[in-house]
């Protein structure tokens, strides 16, 4: 009978509380977990790390965390190892020895998604570029992604960087102020505010153009219902999360994998050829919130069903 | 003794809900002993210099909304500053740097004559800048002595190095400010700065001060930041709320004049170990933020009524 | 002793933008001198104190002391150059107990007691704080730490204003005291009493500009009044007051009232058609009584009945509904210090939900234009309440009952810090007031007021009512003699 | 001592007093000059211009300018009105993302009409505990609605999770409201502008203004002319919970997607533009049409930082550079505080 903690540090986004739910749903559908505690908020390493201690207080077997900075929570990570707790990050890396880490690749998403971005403008023109939140690891990881792409292609040039803080509103307002400024561009690369990006193209009637998003909901609706919208979803799954709770059931169980790093490699599906199309089609889901991936599930690694990550229930 | 009683009732109360809370946390988590009260410690650090810098501008009649970015500019520079020199010289820039954002801020208000809340409100974004531009993403590297400093106990298992340091560091910056004259004209100045100038307190210079210190208790802030983390991110934390909100927990009254560090030192104390207890009984996390916010939100309703009654008698 | 003088200020000026404060004030005093700084409401009297004690900066002017030349940069600084004031707000810091006040200042606290005590305050500790303290306290602390720092001149703006009348005498006493040793006073005032009792000359302010300077002699009075308005004016006592037939219901009836921690036993009956003076040393019980009678404090004991219906109040909107609306002493309470003259008049208007509504406009203009017409307001600096002189702030707390209609008047020390004009103003308008059927209570701290507004007055000692004196016997030393307890008890009407 | 003598004066000094007289005045000239600049950064951006490769858009930058400023002007009311008695009102960013996230769940099960009244009763009950807090038990404003505008979150956190599935709906009208134009500028204007007008009304105009102004200027004087704080408190809050939940449901329809967090960084601007107004946080000074003008200004101050081509950390700290430099100016014209 095994006691997970969770510890998570944002809050509030449709992609952070599909991970939860997923933890939830996969603790509760793995036999040997009885109890979930999860710490989920808001707030920094040092808050992070305040959680993880925490966790190592109520005495559970293992700890799955989405990190909020690879190199910051060592000393409690190791803290966790040295009495005897199992460690799997999920989404990002860790750099504790010995934490296993069950991650989407965020550079590689940022390069697929650009890569396919830079070659659908035909390998010239300008873009806009809008990242995430400054000073936060996946962002910066992304970016490095992004740059490799960019280096392939050296006759794409960035016309707009901007971040939108991952915030909807804050995306949209930009996106309308660099149509406003009517310096031309070809194509939008996002960090994932995707959907009101589309929005604010049809809205302001300017004519699309290619647009890079995340598999969110919203976004995987509009790529098949927007007319003459061409764009690409790279997947991203919030279901990491459960897929962390069964690495780590597996290793409490004395199942632990050959090596510490298993590395979710992003998929991206595009609307402008026939197998994105198809692809597309099959993953809609218009009830689910626009702002969740529809990528719920990890095929090889979560087994809850759909009904029971919606549900969000983990053991009491 | 009565009145010495009466006068500190608030903190003496705080102090009592400590105890209690402690208590209970022993009842639920047998377990819980001098390994959780140092976590418990270091997880307060850099809340209780966020409280510490908040309170002295708030006795001051001011408020800065700006401490979270500048813990976030203190942790970044020593982060990049301890990777290329050594410890100690970097960790005195830091505090310098923290004084010197502080009486930036400080020098603003008093010059602008635009309100604390506003000019601090601005400078949150300044600050906040400043420490993407020096470093725009995590990375940098403390001094593992500073990073060790925060850990294990201190002499005796079961008094957290951490809250050592805490207390010396706040006490040597504050208790010989509260005892000379600049104390009483910190006071004197949140109170009524109108007859505080009339007495012969130079106010703004006093209130000036007071904002060094706030961005002194900010540079320790930082370094605790980096020294929990080992690394400098440049992004600030939710320091400032929660500062916010032990001051007035603290007893520390908005708009100056009343109040002590004591108080809202305890009240960090609080609210640290409400979030710990709220984790070892696997409250769901959602509803933890309820819980937060009702205790915040009931706490001071209680005081606040309890004072008035008092007030009325 | 040489002929220069102590403090000599000449040629100051100052202006709040289109409002020129002072427009050329000279001033002299002497090594031992006493002179009275006199002048109408917004004469410029407390420009020129602060502007000499550092606390504004002039325009224009030479302030030399002792010959030389001095730069008052701030109150600290002025304070080294041996001028200190006593403003007429407390300037001491209310979250701070007496000791910590007194070293803010650098005040020596052996000297600062000795004061206290030769000033007749008794039970202070050095412990309390100022913010429980009563304001006729905090004045005499006030001056007992301007005293303490041994000034070369001493400035008083008006410190007497809030005190009764024991605590006055000490203060005149000390300061002549102080003034036969050597030291220079500058006394603010309204009150004639005072200033012929204590003063060797008089500076006169108009506008802004000194007038005259007068020697204190007997008649001094009349010229005084004359060069401070620039016209001539009666100094003549009250214009024949009948004293109204106290038959009927009362419109008032207090019964054995009492309210922690001062007000042990009242009972009275005030009648429609009457002013009632109320006399009392400071803390007495006379707070506690108007506070019960206003609503802000509920009784311990006791009974207050209105026209024969018993009544107690929750909140002061209650006694407003009932009829008694209340003036306190310290107008600071009163005003909405940013806000127009209107709109502190009209305040009352909106109070109840029921009229959160639209404001009338015409309605409104009509009850508060009446009302400022009535008592004189200078409306010149309307815009800001708190740019009107004290006097004419003071004026505005009346109006706003004026306009909202009289039933039950409450009136703490109204004319405090009003000058010889406005007080012969208000006099007959609380007069008129009683013979439209108002009823009127009337504390004032300046026993003279008595005779000249009031039917009869009772005499609060020790928080219970020691004598009822007719307008007629009630001359000051009776009136001083029963404020003393000097008198047997008696029962209630 | 002459009161008016206005014809002497020089006419520097003349035009100093009509400023601070007319405070918006300086106000106004100073977004005409943000403008002037960004035309100057980005010549065609303020007229109407093409964008994308080939092709006119119809979109007008000034429509899309007072667009996202209303509902910041709208949270901005609730601080101009709160800070009006030295007040504050924290919880308006979380209150209308409750209402906006409450409206857009609910609309797809209970009907539209229904949802939106129960996402404005939403930011009514917030408004009235708050106003329990401030009016009864007397919390700081400050700490009252930190402390609902926390427990708001924990309950819109848990609420969300039982309508990961339900689907949502942006009400059609609300929809039209927040994206549609008429002649160029935003529907919005059809909502905001009787409401900017109900605002000024009520400030000015009404008995509740007058009583707003004398609670920040005086509470105490207040109360010695019969006003009891605490109904009008009350009252406040409510008011300001009902238009910070009005202001959710506006930004839904322009944003049309309901994040858990979607007005939460309007909390810090709409203080910021209430000041920018000249609203004192002391109390007993504000006015609402500054604080649009605020808004304004602070739209076209992100504009233009959005089309600054220069690092992150530098946008940031400009950004509160010029707030602080926009208010300085302010406060040394007006002479205000
Ligand atoms: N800050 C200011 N702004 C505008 N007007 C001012 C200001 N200060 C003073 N005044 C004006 O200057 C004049 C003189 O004021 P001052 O306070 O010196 O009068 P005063 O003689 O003390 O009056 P009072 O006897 O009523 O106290 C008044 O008419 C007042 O309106
Ligand atoms: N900060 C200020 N702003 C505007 N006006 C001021 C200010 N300070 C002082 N004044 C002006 O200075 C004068 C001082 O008023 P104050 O009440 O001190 O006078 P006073 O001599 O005590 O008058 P009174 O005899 O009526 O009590 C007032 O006329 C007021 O208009
Ligand atoms: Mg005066
Ligand atoms: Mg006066």
């Amino acid at each position: 009978d095994y006691t997970i903690g969770v510890s998570n540090t944002v809050q509030g986004n449709g992609w952070r509380e599909e991970m939860i739910c997923a933890m939830r749903a996969q603790a509760l559908v793995e036999p040997d977990v009885t109890g979930l505690i999860v710490a989920h908020r808001n707030t920094d390493s040092a808050g992070q790390l305040e959680d993880l201690n925490n966790l190592i207080e109520a005495g559970v077997d293992a700890i799955v965390l989405n990190p909020s900075n690879p190199d910051a929570l060592n000393s409690a990570l190791e803290a966790a190892m040295a009495a005897g707790i199992v460690v799997v990050a999920v989404d990002a890396g860790v750099t504790a020895e010995g934490a296993y880490i069950l991650s989407n690749n965020q550079e590689e998403y940022a390069y697929l998604g650009a890569r396919w971005l830079f070659e659908q403008i035909g390998g010239a023109g300008d873009v806009v570029y809008m990242r995430g939140i400054a000073g936060v690891s996946a962002d910066t990881d992304r970016h490095n992604g992004f740059r490799r792409a960019l280096a392939e292609f050296p006759n794409v040039n960035v016309v707009h960087e901007v971040f939108t803080g991952w915030q909807q509103d804050q995306g949209k307002q930009q996106m309308f102020d660099f149509l406003a400024t009517g310096i031309p561009f070809d194509g939008v690369w996002t960090s994932g505010i995707d959907n009101v990006i589309v929005d604010a193209f049809v809205e302001s009637g300017a004519p699309l153009v290619p647009i890079v998003g995340a598999d969110n909901a919203g976004f995987v609706g509009q790529l098949q219902s927007v007319e003459g919208l061409a764009g690409a979803a790279v997947t991203n799954p919030g279901s990491v999360g459960g897929a962390g709770i069964a690495l780590a059931v597996d290793i409490l169980n004395g199942n632990a994998p050959a090596s510490n790093v298993v590395l979710v490699d992003p998929v991206l599906w595009d609307n402008t050829t026939e197998d994105g199309r198809a692809t597309i089609a099959a993953a809609q889901n218009p009830d689910l919130d626009p702002e969740w991936p529809v990528s719920t599930q990890i095929p090889g690694w979560t087994d809850y069903t759909l009904e029971q990550i919606i549900a969000c229930e983990g053991p009491a | 003794m009565t009145a010495l009683i009466r006068k500190h009732a608030w903190v003496i109360g705080l102090a009592v809900l400590l105890a209690l809370l402690l208590a209970l946390t022993k009842l639920i988590q047998p377990n819980f002993g001098a390994p959780g009260l140092e976590s418990l410690a270091r997880s307060a650090l850099p809340f209780a210099f966020a409280t510490a810098a908040m309170a002295v501008v708030v006795i001051v009649g001011g408020i800065d909304l700006s401490v979270a970015s500048m813990m976030a500019v203190c942790a970044v520079t020593a982060a990049v500053l301890m990777e290329r020199m050594a410890g100690v010289p970097a960790l005195m820039i830091v505090l310098a740097v923290g004084l010197a954002m502080g009486l930036v801020n400080g020098a603003l208000i008093v010059l602008t004559r635009v309100p604390d809340i506003v000019v601090t409100l601005a400078m949150l974004f300044v600050w906040e800048g400043m420490a993407l531009l020096i470093l725009s993403s995590p990375g940098g590297s403390v001094a593992p002595w500073l990073s060790g400093a925060t850990r294990g106990p201190f002499l005796i298992d079961g008094l957290p190095m951490a809250l050592v340091i805490m207390a010396l560091a706040i006490a040597i910056v504050w208790l010989p400010i509260r005892r000379s004259k600049l104390g009483l004209a910190i006071y004197a100045t949140g109170s009524d700065p109108l007859a505080a100038f009339r007495s012969g307190v130079a106010v703004d210079r006093t209130k000036i001060i007071a904002y060094g210190i706030c961005g002194l208790f900010c540079a320790m802030g930082g370094l605790s930041l980096a020294a929990l983390t080992g690394i400098g991110e440049p992004v600030p934390g939710p320091y400032l709320m929660a500062s916010v909100a032990a001051v007035v927990l603290g007893g520390v009254v908005l708009g100056g004049g009343k109040g002590g560090l004591l108080g809202s030192i305890i009240a960090v104390f609080i609210l640290r170990i409400i979030r710990t207890i709220l984790t070892l009984m696997a409250i769901d996390p959602n509803v933890t933020t309820i819980v937060e916010g009702v205790i915040m939100v009931g706490v001071v309703m209680l005081g606040t009524a309890l004072t008035l009654r008092g007030a009325r008698r | 002793m040489t002929d220069t003088p102590l403090l000599d200020a000449r040629g100051v000026a100052k202006s709040y933008g289109a409002v020129k404060a002072l427009t050329g004030a000279r001033l002299t005093v002497a090594r031992g001198e006493i002179v009275a700084l006199m002048g109408a409401n917004g004469a410029g009297k407390s420009t020129f104190v602060k502007i000499l004690t550092g606390a504004v900066r002039p325009d224009t002017g030479i302030i030399t002391i002792a010959g030389r030349s001095a730069r008052m940069g701030s109150p600290a600084q002025a304070r080294r150059a041996g001028l200190v004031p006593v403003y007429q707000e407390p300037s001491l810091i209310p979250d701070l107990d007496v000791a910590a006040n007194l070293r803010l200042c650098d005040t020596p606290v052996a000297a600062f007691v000795g004061w206290v005590a030769d000033l007749g305050i008794t039970g202070l500790r050095l412990t309390d704080l100022i913010a429980d303290l009563p304001l006729a306290t905090l004045r005499i602390l006030d001056l007992a730490r301007a005293l303490a720092s041994d000034p070369d001149v001493l400035l008083l703006d008006e410190m007497t204003a809030a005190l009764p009348t024991d605590l006055v005498e000490n203060v005149l006493r000390v300061v002549r005291a102080r003034a036969d040793l050597g030291m220079g006073v500058i006394y603010v005032s309204h009150r004639f009493t005072e200033i012929s009792a204590l003063c060797d000359r008089a500076t006169v302010l108009r506008d802004g500009r000194t007038v005259g300077d007068l020697r204190i002699e007997p008649g001094v009075e009349d010229r005084a009044v004359e060069l401070m308005l620039g016209e001539k004016i009666a100094l003549g006592a009250r214009e024949g007051a009948a004293i109204s037939a106290r038959t009927g219901t009362p419109r008032l009836a207090i019964r054995n009232l009492a309210a922690a921690p001062k007000l042990a036993d009242v009972s009275f009956d005030l009648h429609a058609g009457e002013v009632l003076g109320v006399v009392a040393l400071e803390g007495q019980g006379q707070d506690e009584l108007f506070d019960v009678l206003a609503g802000f404090r509920k009784s311990t004991a006791g009974t207050l009945e209105i026209d024969g219906q018993p009544a107690r109040f929750a909140h002061p909107s209650e006694a407003i509904a009932a009829g008694l609306t209340y003036v306190p002493g310290n107008r600071a309470d009163a005003l909405m210090a940013g806000r127009s003259v209107r709109e502190n008049i009209a305040l009352p208007f909106s109070a109840r939900p029921r009229n959160w509504g639209p404001i009338k406009r015409k309605m409104e203009r009509a009850r508060t234009d009446d009302a400022i017409a009535r008592l004189q307001i200078d409306t010149r600096a309307q815009g800001e309440v708190q740019r009107l002189s004290g006097g004419n702030q003071q004026k505005v707390t009346i109006g706003r009952w004026l306009a909202t209609g009289v039933q039950t008047l409450l009136l703490f020390d109204p004319t405090r810090g009003i000058d010889v004009r406005t007080k012969r103003q208000i006099y007959p308008l609380v007069r008129e007031l009683a013979e439209q059927g108002a009823a009127v209570l009337f504390y004032t701290s300046e026993l003279a007021e008595v005779r000249l507004a009031c039917d009869r007055a009772i005499v609060i000692f020790n928080g219970r009512v020691v004598d009822i004196i007719d307008a007629a016997r009630a001359d000051e030393p009776t009136l001083m003699r029963a404020a003393y307890g000097l008198t047997a008890a008696k029962g209630a009407a | 001592m002459s009161p008016t003598d206005t014809d002497t004066t020089p006419p520097l000094a003349r035009l100093g007093r009509i400023l601070r007289d007319n405070p918006i005045i300086p106000l106004i000239a100073f977004l005409l000059l943000l403008v002037v600049a960004l035309e100057f950064m980005r010549p065609g951006i303020v007229m109407p211009i093409r964008a994308g490769r080939e092709g006119l858009i119809s979109s007008f930058w000034l429509g899309n300018l007072i667009k996202f400023a209303i509902p910041l002007a709208m949270l901005a009311a609730c601080q101009v009105l709160t800070m009006l008695t030295a007040g504050i009102d924290l919880s308006v960013g979380v209150v209308a993302t409750v209402a906006a996230f409450v409206c857009a769940t609910l609309s797809s099960t209970l009907g539209v009409p229904q949802a939106v009244m129960i996402a404005l009763a939403t930011g009514f009950v917030v408004g009235l505990v708050n106003g329990f807090g401030v009016g009864i038990v007397r919390v700081h404003p400050l700490i009252m609605t930190l402390g609902t505008g926390l427990i708001a979150t924990g309950c819109l956190q848990v609420y969300q999770r039982f309508t990961i599935n339900t689907g949502t709906l942006i009400p059609p009208f609300l929809e039209w409201l927040g994206t549609g134009r008429t002649w160029g500028m935003p529907n919005g204007l059809f909502l905001f502008v009787p409401f900017a007008i109900f605002i000024i009304w009520l400030m000015r105009s009404t008995g509740f203004g007058r009583l707003l102004f004398a609670l920040g200027s005086n509470e105490k004087a207040a109360k010695l002319s019969g006003v009891k704080s605490w109904q009008v408190l009350m009252a406040l809050y409510a008011l300001s919970g009902l238009i910070a939940a009005l202001a959710g449901l506006l930004y839904l329809g322009m944003i049309r997607t309901p994040s858990l967090n979607l007005a939460n960084p309007l909390l810090l601007p709409s203080v910021a533009a209430a000041v920018i107004g000249g609203t004192s946080i002391f109390g007993g000074r504000g006015s609402f049409a500054g604080a649009i003008i605020g808004a304004l200004i602070l739209r076209v101050i992100d504009t233009m930082l959005t089309l600054l081509q220069m690092p992150e950390g530098a946008r940031t700290a400009m950004f509160g550079l010029i707030i602080l430099a926009v208010t300085a100016l302010y406060v040394r014209i007006t002479g205000t505080k």
